[in-house]
């Protein structure tokens, strides 16, 4: 199996491409990276835990599947953000937002939709407030990504939202 | 001593206060809403009722239903945490009607010195240095935006009621002042079902330190040392340390009296914080009193070995305090975080969801107060506080050390939390070296996190651990789409196999 | 001080090693047997390497393996921890050879004072008391018995090697002697590869004593103070704790300078253990002395605040320890359970397996050394020690009630453990009185367990759990003959699907 | 569902026979205890484990199962042995062993027979040794539970047995 991993660490901005190639080879795996052979002794130790000495190094990375398919894999003391391309996938790997310029603005958590500081059409400033998420009592404003037009407003006031949920389109 | 104790909270420290009352031999009590039948502190209680939907307002604040719970079983004090009704003089009031204890001050006392209006003139009565600002609540915008201008800018709103950031906002020019009231006060609604704010002077990198204090109902009060909470987001206390790293004897000596001089004016009976804010000249302002057990309180227990909680319910079951105890002397350094079910590297938006797996540390020196376990759900009902993590060592040193040990072991996947803020923290030179403020932190995350070296073995690993993951999620074929919640089919399978039997 | 750091051990006290050198910021090596690869140890180990199979005398035992891992890593110290080789001099002679530093006492040192025949004869010459009997090593049965029959039963048979209860038989009679003789010498030579023996008088209800003494190698040697370790079963320690309950302040002074004379004479150099029993009326005798860290280190670390690994770390680099440390100062009172993988129920036979659930407690005043988590499964090649719990409080009581709230908490299951031995332990009149000697638990043990109150509530619930468990097990159509280690149909599929695709 | 459970306390001689009803009712459980209805709120903490609230005291009860059958049942400082009489086997309910006089002597734990101490047709005493069995380095010499003879001795010296393997058995 072969798949395109994007990850980046501390610097969030700082995207590499690896590719990590898995092969089954009895009850060990066989695994290349970027088509380097790598000496790696996997283990599982729990659900989203895995034990992994490269050439004598021991690390311990615990992943966790945020909303939008987005790994974080934290590792000691560093923590990583991962997307991985499914080789079924392969091609279709779609940048949909950036292609189409659009920004969809999603809820990034469940809450309540408290107050909507825009209307569609509005003309908005990167950094502007667009909406008040509440969530475990605390108010949190979600400003836009670009300067650019209230494209569709698809959220209301009062209206409880899940992570993932679409609240408006920045064109 | 008392027998039975209902515990009017929930989470990490409903379970700290149920572990003192089983050292006690007092038998302890929980109340818990809809979606924390399985919390912890349910599990580990004595007897647990059920007191309502989710929401707090219909639930752990709901006194009515408290008082029912405590006359149903039995109970002859009740202890309200930190947070929720802690401080809410009704409680009290409601306690003495019921002829039940309640595990903190009077009512009167809590009004007098609780209330950061009447604290603050209180304050200034007793000799105890205050804040440039307003004492009382302001009902009009316009009002409180004439005073800010007249004060000069930056002001800071603040709710009358409640504490822990909510309802608190920095303005620092005209143009902001009226969304930040209105969201300051809707904030406070929201939080303490009491809108009115409150504006004082704001300082430049002021530190802030506060002092321990108890007080028994005998008149005598002792202050038990410092704590020091400088580094904080948004107000709201992430790392607390004592002793402060700057702090010298004189003025921990002048600090402490103050606190036990305000305590004293107040009439004041309980375990108690009053909160300072210390200038870069070590001027030091009073701030507010928390009339009630602090989140940080095993801090000062790490230093002093004494056990906070057990001594709030001996000082409401009429106990004396030891002489001996007004020269406590610390020992070594002890540092806490809290950790938070939050996305540091998204807006710290709070992240609620089941914890798939999780590991403890412990160890030398290590402390875990948690509320949390593995499999268990974080409701999105409440503070996303998951657990708090102290470490004690010999000297500051060894106490970051220890804590940075700590948190390389700390494991939780499922959901987000803010570990990886304070593995950033404890790498920071300026923290190291102690110098810190209150707005230190905010300054921190406007600053891109660099590191001093990134091991690309990690990254490598991180990369082929994504692509294992990947690879055995494809295994079990399960959506593309589904989050870490739904992370295993083998655990869902297992999971609605039991729902199908058990609730 | 030190780069990087071999641990030639594994479990708990590995992890316990390894979080000393994190916190001293030296890299961590771990070894591992087959059987070990996903142990704590090596996931938390910054380089881990392969040593052979399961069995110890070919891996962890193995001195050509460790070097060879040692050299091949680049290591330039090397810890034994306890057992296996930590007493085996061959160890630091192989280190001396190859330019590595040995983290304990020189070969000499060791052999000086670690045998028990040489340790006792070393004592005398130091005016240091012991226990009559044979100085060394016996070779006939024959020779033995006579010797035990001049001196008068009871004799306790020891071997030369070693420790831990490991090699030990008491005789009281002629009739015993043989197969008691035999049993002790294949014991030894399975466990320590010796099969010598010797004997020595055995004294009626002694404590078991012992003092703590640090020594640098600039000719400081300091007393930490005493740790009571008098309950044991068969010899085995269980329970430790400090200070003792009898000791006056006398006593300590005099036992800790028979103990530092001891070391001195010795020319000992690394934390070290010298071992007493105390009779009813207070005279002390050398028993023996370990040249190793204790099992149970962690009891004087809570009371003194010292890190006795850092300090073991810090004195083989060549430090000084400093002149205020021979007036140490503990602060309250620590104790120490050892939590083992075996049945109380059933004669304490080991029972290793899968651990399906686990929570450990946390919370003030409790530490928890641990070598396990969930989901991993205990092998039956070793010594079934899981983990330690030590609860730290200001009096033994509180101590006592803290340790007695934690194993309340304390939860594996899948797997027996001998925590409802130490409930038992903690509730036992004579045992809160500290009325304790070296035969207490296996008296205990032969009379029936009797409880104050059992709670026919919780026997109603455990009779329900019963049931539940039985209806889910029946609910998943699991063969009504597995055992917990296959409890769950749903993890048992999902771990076969994992075994298809990783390790 | 209708179970007989055996349960003990501390004093595992003295054994109790209890009579647990379980009937779902919709999402909760409707239980019955000796044909009493109990007030009981049941949770499944995690495998294993399950939370019960029984007229508002709060149980947690932390089950092991050990070979042959036998479940340990902790919860707080209390532990108690309980044998589940499955409802199918309701008759069947055999207690072999004695029916027949005969003992079997097993395995308890994984290990090796590193002695053998007695010859089949040997006569035995009550606590007499029978075999020395040796895990993890300790010694257990296994004795006999009854006086009688050797009716068949099945283990040989240095063969490695797993929990439950019959060694002998003693008529």
């Amino acid at each position: 199996m072969k798949f395109e991993v994007q990850i980046s660490g501390a610097n969030k901005n700082k995207k590499q491409t690896r590719v990590v190639e898995l092969e089954r080879t009895g009850d060990t795996w066989k695994i290349k990276l970027d088509s380097e052979p790598v000496d790696a002794d996997v283990s599982e130790i729990a659900e989203n835990i895995f034990s992994i000495l490269i050439a004598g190094k021991s690390y311990e990375l615990r992943v966790t599947a945020l909303s939008g398919g987005v790994l974080t894999v934290q590792s000691g003391l560093e923590e990583f953000a991962a997307e991985v391309t499914d080789p079924r996938a392969w091609r279709g790997r779609s940048h949909a937002a950036e292609a189409e310029g659009l920004q969809q603005i999603v809820a990034p958590m469940p809450g309540k939709v408290i107050r909507v500081l825009v209307q569609a059409g509005e003309k908005v400033e990167t950094g502007q407030g667009l909406l008040v998420v509440e969530a475990m009592k605390m108010q949190n404003e979600i400003r836009s990504p670009k300067t650019g037009t209230v494209e569709r407003l698809l959220a209301e006031e009062g209206q409880p939202v899940v992570a993932g949920d679409v609240l408006c389109i920045i064109a | 001593m008392f027998k039975k104790i209902l515990i009017a909270n929930r989470g990490e420290i409903a379970v700290r206060i149920l572990r003192a009352c089983r050292e006690l031999c007092i038998e302890s009590v929980a109340v818990f809403s809809d979606v924390d039948r399985k919390s912890l502190h349910v599990r580990l209680a004595d007897e647990a009722y059920p007191i309502g939907p989710a929401p707090s307002r219909e639930s752990y604040l709901r006194i009515d239903k408290l008082m029912d719970v405590a006359r149903r079983a039995g109970c002859d004090a009740i202890h309200p945490g930190y947070g929720f009704l802690a401080e809410n003089a009704a409680l009290p009031r409601a306690c003495a009607d019921a002829g039940i204890t309640f595990i903190g001050p009077s009512a009167e006392a809590m009004e007098a010195l609780g209330s950061k209006t009447a604290g603050r003139q209180l304050a200034r009565r007793s000799d105890v240095p205050t804040v440039p600002g307003a004492n009382d609540p302001i009902e009009k915008p316009e009002e409180a935006q004439a005073l800010s201008q007249a004060m000069g800018y930056p002001v800071l709103l603040k709710a009358v009621a409640g504490g822990g950031g909510k309802g608190m906002r920095v303005v620092t020019n005209d143009a902001g002042f009226s969304s930040a009231w209105r969201d300051a006060s809707s904030e406070a609604m929201n939080a303490f079902g009491d809108a009115r704010l409150y504006l004082e002077k704001y300082l430049e990198k002021p530190r802030h330190i506060e002092i321990q204090i108890l007080a028994d109902s005998h008149g005598r009060v002792v202050s038990l040392g410092e704590r020091e909470c400088s580094v904080q987001r948004r107000h709201q206390k992430v790392v607390e340390e004592a002793p402060s790293p700057v702090i010298t004897p004189e003025l921990r000596k002048q600090m402490g009296d103050a606190a036990v001089r305000l305590a004293r004016a107040g009439g004041y009976v309980n375990a108690g914080t009053v909160e300072f804010l210390v200038d870069a000249h070590l001027n030091f302002y009073f701030l507010e009193m928390n009339t009630r057990l602090q989140v940080e309180h095993p801090v000062t227990e790490q230093v002093t070995g004494l056990d906070l909680v057990k001594l709030q319910i001996a000082i409401a079951s009429g106990h004396r305090l030891p002489f001996a105890w007004e020269t406590i002397t610390p020992r070594g350094h002890a540092m806490e975080v809290r950790l938070y079910a939050e996305d540091p590297d998204n807006n710290f938006f709070p992240s609620p969801g089941k914890i798939i797996s999780q590991h403890a540390p412990s160890g030398p020196g290590i402390r875990l107060d948690e509320g949390v376990y593995e499999g268990w759900t974080v409701p999105n009902d409440y503070d996303p506080l998951l657990s708090k993590l102290i470490a004690w060592g010999n000297s500051r040193e060894e106490t970051v050390s220890r804590l940075r040990r700590a948190l390389e072991e700390y494991t939780v996947t499922g959901i987000k939390t803010n570990a990886g803020l304070f593995r950033r923290i404890l790498a920071e030179p300026d923290f190291l070296r102690g110098e810190i403020h209150t707005k230190w932190l905010d300054e921190l995350l406007t600053r891109p996190h660099r590191v001093a070296k990134e091991s690309t073995g990690a990254a490598d690993a991180a990369a082929i651990a994504a692509a294992l993951w990947h690879a055995k999620r494809s295994a079990t074929n399960s959506p593309a789409t589904q989050t870490a919640q739904s992370g295993s089919r083998w655990k869902r399978a297992g999971r609605r196999e039991q729902l199908d039997w058990l609730p």
